[in-house]
């Protein structure tokens, strides 16, 4: 019998590059297939020729072994094949039901769309995974998170044969993996071959049994992940072992960063502490506990309702972003599309973006060093490809994300705020990005990293903020930290459901 | 020296058109290959595009040929220049102008000068330092309607404007010629003087409110025939055709066609055709050598029902020649 | 309709008159509220008749503006969309054709400019702004050439009694365009259509990868607005009782003003059926008590110009910042 | 300038000149082979001259123009504030002001007029259509008003020499307006402003994170408008001899059909000067050549409708789809 899903040979050019290069493996009915490799593998190319939104300019895939060709996101859909994208693909004005049947809306009479049957039916697909989401609220009020489960509760509404899956869980927390790894088996079971893109390996060895590794757009190999080690798995990722990496701490006492009784219009309540020079803190806690405004607010980019900020000692007043990166404050945002990149400008301009002034002395941009730093500082978070001048938006996420990072190494900031730094970012570009980190500590930053993933911020911090609701619930330092410790903290302590973080 | 700045209304060195040809002679032999090139406003009024036939018709006449361009919208003063300065590169005999503002066409007059070619400027925007200006007095378009609500509406009572485009030369001196005219004769009150815009639509609106407002009113006066016809649907719809009297200005054919229906009361019709005819008389005989006077002035007249018949088709130049003559 | 729909559908309606439409109406009734003041007579019902009535072709093409809005695009070609139509099936019409005949000739005529600007956009992927100035010189001259330049002039009785007439009161045409806006306001909030306009508007990708007809959605947009531009040339021909080719002079900037003034964004994903009305209205009304004022036409122009600016900074303030 | 930066400066311009910028020369190359082959004397040095003097005003607009929709807005209010400053300064040079000072009042006057548009899209946050569409009305209305509705003659001969001038062959205003592109030029390409325009119209949200002046790049761009429009209405005066409070009519659309021919993106973070000047000269061609090839109004009405459309085509072809 033929496998459900079958890619063979295809190849995508796009101009200068080569992003898939005869790409060849299979997904049996039933099968959780994953899908590994580095940023810029060619992961999202090949779901994208899946789903129709790309055409490859070689190769065929075939489908119960027939051949299907896939002109558009509608043949795509009609052949079996539904998708959750990398990039959330949502229109904010609509409802939540709305967007989760565009294009194929439920209809009464023919004529009119049947609103109070698309809710209900979206609400059934999303209770799977998290019920407190409103199917009639408008998308654009929802978080990050809730958005993506929205996303994956829209693939489920097909009842595809086929269901692709672009890093699902970039913006998820463990706890509602689980939740989401249970609909996935249940998938399978019902037949459904899946293929699973993930950078977070441990999800990917706890729900596939196989899975293809791809480099430079490339196959490397399709193993069979009861077979082989994560370690192994990198290492077939990235070409190389990548050493293990050990926890070293450069904070001193010297505070650069002390914040008292922050509060925002929205979430974040008196929250203090202190950040040090050559300090990693760490800053834990559910969706929605407010971590984000908090960066937010230490960034300039909101103003704070009452509390201060003081600087090396000194008060600092931010009303924008623009006063804290004066300051020497700069901002790795959460969501790196709508807040981190300028999509048509190219690798060297975002980079510089925040530092143009540094390198126009004297009015004109001095380009011949600001590409000699672009390609320091490039090569510093080694982009791949290593082209300054090309667009930005033509760049995996990962990619995206190091040149971000570059923006404020080039503008000289001492104190860098990471929000989800390594959201959508592979393996090897991870252990670059913490070794970064370390680094940046080490020269004497000091950094506040926010993250869901609770191992992150074990390896990273030095000290640990747990915030719940808005404020700090507990503050760990290196002694007492563990998964289970942050857990405790960051779940609220009386179960009451008013408790619970607020999800509208 | 230089000369003052050219006012038509009111310039000395004046002749009226009838008298052109006792003064100058009969119309005098041309240099081989005189070719004549005109530039007006637009021709979506047809005004304009009557100037031009009057302008055709008696290049045909004399055998010069004429090409007649206009702008392409009303307002275009840029596309307008460029036009002009087109003519003047293709090394016509003589320019006939009839500028959007008094101002655009003004790099002309030297370009013009420099060629050695004599710049006719034919109504309606006055270019101050034109040195010939063939048209009529825009200012007693708005004094004649004025004079028959004083002579045919002894009683006096309320009156309204409908203004062109706010800030044009001839919105401004119609409605003034108008107005100051009416107020003086006492018995008379101008109750509104709004935009048009030239549109047939924004008049038919304003009248609509005007008449709302004031329903005793007993007349409107409009800048041209376009407006002045949407003013006359205002009026019927709201059932007052009996006791509303309506003018407009330029004496198009639509004008003339409603003026015989009964509907539109009148207009002050200043025989752009004819304007054409002695426009480019006037240009020829300056390219012939001849010094004529700064102005040549154009008939008017105001066409009711009752004399419609006299001043259409081609008994128009007669009965103006006898008008002129009568008025000497 | 029972009694429980007729309260759902009373709720979902007010639901549809969104905070923002709330701001819109708010300036309306300031506006109101100061030329009522200043103008005796301007809140008597045959005043404000008229400003519904001189109120409603811009409102027919806002309407139509409003719909290619929200698809992200915008049609600066409206006016000679209607000039073209009105000179067609008004010379139909001289020429004998029977009127309804002549109208449906004159609907065609607005749906094929519409279609022409339409498939350019969509299909051969140029910017909106760019295709409607192309044919809004292209439409505009084509009327001029078929017409010579000179109006169209004596429409049949019937056609003139048909949208001269009234209706409950109120003119025919105020009548025609309700009937358009509430049809508008089903579309957009009640069928896949409506979702469409704001989907591919809002996020065009987005909408692509869904599955969204993306070309026919933006067609159909631009097609509506050249029918709604023909529907205005019919109403406003049956008014004047001639059909000229330099008809709808300007008539663009009116509805996108009444557009945006109502909510809509220029950006795309955006737009209030209701808040185009009232934003139609209150251009309507400025112009109503301008006249009434007899304010003199250059004060007129800066009136026109601080009330735009007005109504929106009133809407932005009412609504608060974002 | 040593040889080796020479060499390398002309490398960095070609590499300015884009794939699109060369579908906009293609469209400028086509048209000029089809008038040079249907007007003898098109290709005369003293007509290529008159094309670029007809050029250059709305060179020097669209380049404002170009810089503000690169920033994501729109401004239609070049034509009034043009005029607004020409009156005022033509008046002060009437009432015996040294010509100098009243060409700095006009200066003046157009980066005020920037000014108000540009704080109320950049601090009040209104959308940039309707703000300048409103501005639009209340600048012309005030240069109306000011004037009374007359044109102000008699301008000193010495201010007419300097903008009538010509230097190396060639009309001082075409000099002046190369100048201003190149500058425009080098402050898109080498000044942190022109990438802080590119990031707020790309981006505006990033923009604002990265630490990007946003209503300052905002209020800046317009007011280069307002400024650039200044000058326009200056060469314009100086070659009129006369400033007329109605002057400036509908110059917006033709700057913002030249921008957008060369590649300016009316969704903003896109734009180009080399493009924008060639789109001007695209446009100051074809009316040159339709007007020597005597064409009729409504025929050339109809060209300019097709040709802005056949440009974007070529451009469209020759540069691929997206
Ligand atoms: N539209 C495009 N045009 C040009 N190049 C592209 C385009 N889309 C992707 N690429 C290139 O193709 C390559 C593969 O990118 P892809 O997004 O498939 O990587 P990925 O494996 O999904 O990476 P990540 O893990 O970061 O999401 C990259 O080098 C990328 O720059
Ligand atoms: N775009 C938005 N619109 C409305 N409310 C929002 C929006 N973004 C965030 N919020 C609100 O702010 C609160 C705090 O969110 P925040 O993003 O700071 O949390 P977080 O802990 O950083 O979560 P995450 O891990 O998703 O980033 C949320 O509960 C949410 O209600
Ligand atoms: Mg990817
Ligand atoms: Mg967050």
């Amino acid at each position: 019998m033929s496998p459900r899903l079958q890619f063979q040979g295809i190849s995508k050019l796009f101009p200068a590059v080569r992003a898939l290069d005869g790409v060849s493996f299979s997904v049996g009915a039933g099968e959780i297939h994953g899908l590994l490799g580095e940023n810029g593998a060619g992961k999202s190319t090949l779901l994208r020729i899946l789903s129709g939104v790309y055409r490859p300019t070689a190769g065929s895939v075939l489908i119960d072994g027939k051949p299907v060709t896939l002109v558009n996101p509608v043949a795509a859909r009609a052949a079996g094949v539904a998708m959750i994208h990398q990039e959330l693909q949502q229109v904010p004005r609509l409802s939540v039901a709305q967007n989760m049947f565009l294009g194929h809306p439920l209809t009464r009479g023919a004529i009119f769309v049947a609103r109070r049957e698309q809710e209900r039916r979206a609400a059934e697909a999303l209770a799977a995974i998290d019920p407190s989401i409103d199917p009639a609220a408008p998308l654009g009020t929802l978080k990050v998170a809730q958005r993506q489960i929205v996303e994956i509760a829209r693939a489920l509404l097909d009842r595809a044969r086929i269901v692709a899956m672009d890093e699902p869980t970039s913006s998820l927390t463990p706890s509602e993996f689980e939740r989401l790894a249970q609909v996935i088996t249940g998938l399978a079971r019902d037949g459904v071959a899946v293929v699973y893109v993930s950078h977070k390996l441990d999800e990917v060895f706890g729900i596939c049994r196989r899975a293809t590794i791809m480099r430079d757009g490339v196959v490397v190999d399709s193993v069979d992940l009861n077979d082989l080690s994560e370690k192994a798995v990198v290492a077939m990722m990235v070409g190389r072992e990548l050493a293990q990496e050990q926890h070293n701490s450069h904070a001193t006492n010297k505070v650069m960063l002390s914040a008292r009784g922050l509060s925002s219009a929205t979430k974040v309540r008196n929250v203090s502490f202190d950040l040090h020079r050559g300090e990693v803190l760490g800053i834990a806690g559910l969706v929605g506990s407010g971590r984000t405004e908090l960066l937010r607010l230490l960034a300039g980019a909101d103003r704070a309702t009452a509390g201060t900020i003081a600087i090396d000692g000194k008060a600092a007043r931010f009303f924008s972003p623009r006063d804290a990166i004066a300051a020497g404050v700069g901002l790795v945002p959460e969501e790196r599309k709508r807040e981190g990149i300028v999509p048509l400008r190219s690798i060297t301009s975002n980079m510089a973006l925040a530092s143009m002034a540094v390198f126009a002395p004297r009015g004109l941009i001095d380009h011949a060093r600001l590409k000699q730093v672009a390609a320091e500082k490039m090569s510093r978070v080694n982009l791949r490809p290593f082209l300054l001048d090309r667009p930005i938006r033509l760049f995996s996420g990962g990619n995206q994300q190091k040149a971000i990072i570059g923006r404020w190494l080039a503008a000289g900031t001492r104190i860098l705020l990471f929000d989800e730094p390594t959201r959508g970012i592979d393996v090897g570009a991870k252990a670059e990005i913490y070794h970064l980190i370390e680094e940046l500590a080490a020269e004497g930053h000091a950094v506040v990293v926010v993250s869901s993933e609770l191992p992150e911020v074990i390896r990273l911090a030095d000290r640990v903020l747990v915030m719940r609701d808005g404020t700090i619930a507990a503050e760990l330092d290196r002694a007492n930290l563990s998964e289970q410790a942050i857990a405790a903290h960051a779940i609220p302590q009386t179960q009451t459901p008013a408790a619970q973080p607020a999800r509208q | 020296a230089d000369l003052a700045p050219l006012n038509s209304d009111t310039e000395k060195d004046r002749i009226d058109w009838s008298q052109v040809e006792a003064k100058f002679g009969a119309f005098p032999k041309l240099p081989e290959g005189t070719k004549a090139g005109a530039v007006s406003k637009t021709l979506t009024n047809e005004y304009w595009r009557s100037l031009g036939e009057g302008y055709t018709a008696f290049g045909a006449k004399v055998g010069v040929p004429v090409v007649y361009q206009a702008a392409q919208s009303e307002g275009d003063q840029l596309g307008q220049l460029t036009i002009a300065e087109g003519l003047v590169t293709q090394g016509y005999n003589v320019l006939l102008v009839s500028p959007q503002t008094d101002a655009n066409l003004q790099p002309i007059m030297e370009q013009a000068k420099a060629a050695n070619v004599p710049v006719v400027n034919v109504n309606d925007a006055v270019i101050p330092q034109a040195e010939h200006y063939v048209g009529n007095v825009q200012r007693d378009n708005g004094v004649r309607v004025a004079k028959w609500f004083i002579k045919n509406r002894p009683d006096g009572g309320k009156v309204a404007i409908v203004e062109g485009q706010a800030g044009v030369y001839a919105a401004v001196q119609r409605t003034d010629g108008f107005k100051s005219t009416i107020t003086e004769a006492g018995k008379f009150e101008v109750v509104a003087s709004v935009p048009g815009n030239w549109d047939r639509q924004t008049s038919y609106d304003a009248a609509t409110n005007i008449l709302q407002q004031h329903p005793d009113l007993i007349g409107f006066y409009a800048n041209n025939d376009g407006m002045a016809l949407g003013i006359v649907e205002a009026v019927k719809a709201a059932g007052l055709q009996d006791k509303v009297a309506v003018f407009g200005t330029d004496g198009i054919s639509d004008a003339y066609a409603s003026i015989r229906a009964g509907e539109l009361t009148g207009t002050v019709d200043s025989f752009p055709v004819l304007t054409g005819e002695v426009a480019l008389e006037t240009a020829l005989r300056l390219v012939a050598g001849q010094k004529l006077p700064r102005v040549v002035a154009t008939p008017q007249a105001l066409i009711t029902k009752d004399n419609a018949d006299r001043y259409s088709g081609a008994g128009a130049r007669k009965a103006l020649l006898e008008d002129a003559a009568a008025g000497q | 309709m029972s009694d429980a729909t007729l309260v759902r559908s009373q709720a979902e309606f007010l639901r549809g008159v969104s905070m923002r439409d709330a701001g819109t109406l708010i300036g309306l009734v300031v506006i109101l509220a100061v030329f009522g003041a200043l103008v005796p007579g301007f809140f008597a019902e045959r005043n404000l008749i008229n400003i519904l009535q001189q109120s409603s072709i811009n409102a027919c093409l806002a309407l139509g503006m409003t719909l290619v809005i929200i698809s992200g695009g915008i049609d600066l070609s409206v006016g000679p969309t209607a000039a073209l139509s009105a000179v067609i099936s008004a010379s139909m019409m001289v020429a004998g054709v029977p009127f309804p005949l002549a109208i449906a000739a004159g609907f065609a005529i607005g749906l094929a400019c519409g279609l022409v600007n339409g498939v350019l956009v969509a299909h051969v992927g140029l910017q909106p702004f760019i295709v409607t100035l192309g044919t809004l010189s292209t439409y505009r001259a084509l009327a001029l050439i078929y017409t010579g330049g000179n109006p169209v002039l004596g429409l049949p009785p019937g056609f003139r009694a048909v949208f001269n007439g009234s209706l409950f009161g109120l003119p025919l045409a105020v009548v025609i365009v309700a009937c358009v806006a509430v049809v508008a306001w089903v579309v957009l909030k009640k069928t896949p259509f409506g979702e469409y306009l704001l989907a591919v508007g809002g996020n065009e990708e987005a909408a692509y990868i869904a599955g969204v007809p993306i070309a026919r959605t933006k067609i159909a947009a631009y097609m509506i607005s050249g029918l709604l531009a023909a529907l205005a040339a019919q109403i406003l021909i049956g008014r004047l009782g001639a059909a000229e080719p330099i008809l709808g002079n300007l008539w663009e900037l009116d509805a996108i003003a009444a557009a945006a003034i109502g909510g809509a964004s220029l950006m795309g994903g955006k737009g209030s059926v209701v808040g185009t009305i009232l934003g139609a209205v209150i251009l309507g009304a400025m112009r109503n008590g301008l006249t009434l004022m007899n304010v003199q036409s250059f004060y007129q122009l800066l009136a026109t110009g601080l009330i735009i600016l007005a109504a929106m900074l009133i809407d932005r303030v009412t609504r608060g910042r974002g």
